[in-house]
């Protein structure tokens, strides 16, 4: 399985993610891509900080795709590629692609790697709003 | 000995720096480590949560603690 | 709900389809992208001919797409392109790109279109192989 | 009344030609063109399926067809 997993302050190319990995032998590719919104909460987001403690998340990050492929061991290709720093509405912030021989799997594994990305990797998000700012999930 | 915890997202805001030093007599475990700097930092008990990771892994709290390991608070994640 | 359906013997440019469903409303996007194997059932295929009937595979999927967004009123924008013609292997054959607020239902609502797409768009695969082609599927 | 019908894929290669045209009497029915179409190119029965399009919508066996109709034999499809 190949496995390109990356933490970036710059404008992530979705293409190039998606490109990552398609091979001849996989015919199936899902991706997501998480974007900016521009409400959260109902509050009216202005843009968003993402802080990322790198190191744990790249480590954490390979968990997550190391366990995926032990539950869809036909997973032959993986890409994840986080943006940190600062934000604009519409921005991509995440993508998730993965490459397998079949349909249903493809969908399976996507969803399972970012789902669980969002609760293990040390990426933390503050929004900003028209009177303020906060960081995500950090309070009951 | 003493342990260098790094601090991340609004742990970061709380404590009003990026890392803390705790000088000797230091916390021995993650449990005494997250009892301490709750003593010193309120505000970190009112967290949804508060981890303790040692070398980039999610620790135990009776996980011991050693002045070369990498520690770090890990608030509530939110990232995707 | 905005929709980008199209059928085209010109190559699929994906990153196109995934531009045109992202907005600042909605924070989720997936997109399924189908690829030609370089292998199906076991024989090595060389390249593949896709067959439309292109007004009535536009109205069927128009009608799934359309169910989608009964099923997830949610759903904000769908493009759906579909190649046609001689494909290599590696070739884009498919690309399904939906946008929600949310993401779980972008998963739903993707794998629900090319799930449905598949039993009912007229459009018809022929596999080339070594020694010899087959209409995918034509015979029980 | 005669009646065009459209073939696509395997239906076209079994018949020869992209259009059949039924001469009147022709079937008035979407079952009795089915029946006819088998009766004429008996492999279209050895497909796995073939159902008939009407005006772009699959038809059920009981409706009627009319010479102004858009028809076509739907093998089985294999999209994605």
């Amino acid at each position: 399985m190949t496995r390109h997993l990356t933490i970036t302050d710059q404008p992530i190319d979705v293409a190039a993610a998606l490109a990552a990995v398609q091979t001849e032998a996989a015919g199936a590719v899902n991706a997501f891509v998480g974007t900016v919104r521009n409400q959260s909460g109902g509050r009216a987001v202005r843009r968003l900080h993402y802080e990322s403690y790198d190191s744990m998340a790249l480590t954490q990050l390979g968990h997550v795709v190391a366990q995926a492929h032990e539950k869809w061991p036909m997973l032959q290709a993986v890409a994840v590629v986080h943006r940190k720093g600062t934000l604009a509405l519409g921005d991509v912030a995440v993508v998730v692609a993965v490459a397998t021989p079949h349909r249903a799997e493809s969908f399976a594994a996507c969803q399972y790697i970012i789902d669980t990305l969002k609760q293990v990797v040390t990426i933390w998000k503050r929004e900003e709003y028209e009177d303020g700012t906060e960081w995500v999930a950090a309070h009951p | 000995m003493s342990l260098t915890i790094a601090l991340y997202g609004i742990t970061r805001d709380i404590v009003g720096a990026a890392t803390i030093e705790l000088p000797a007599p230091a916390p021995t475990t993650v449990g005494e480590l997250l009892a301490e700097m709750r003593r010193q930092y309120p505000a970190l008990g009112e967290l949804r949560s508060c981890a303790v990771a040692v070398n980039q892994e999610y620790a135990p709290t009776d996980q011991p603690l050693h002045p070369v390991d990498e520690i770090a608070l890990i608030p509530p994640v939110a990232g995707g």
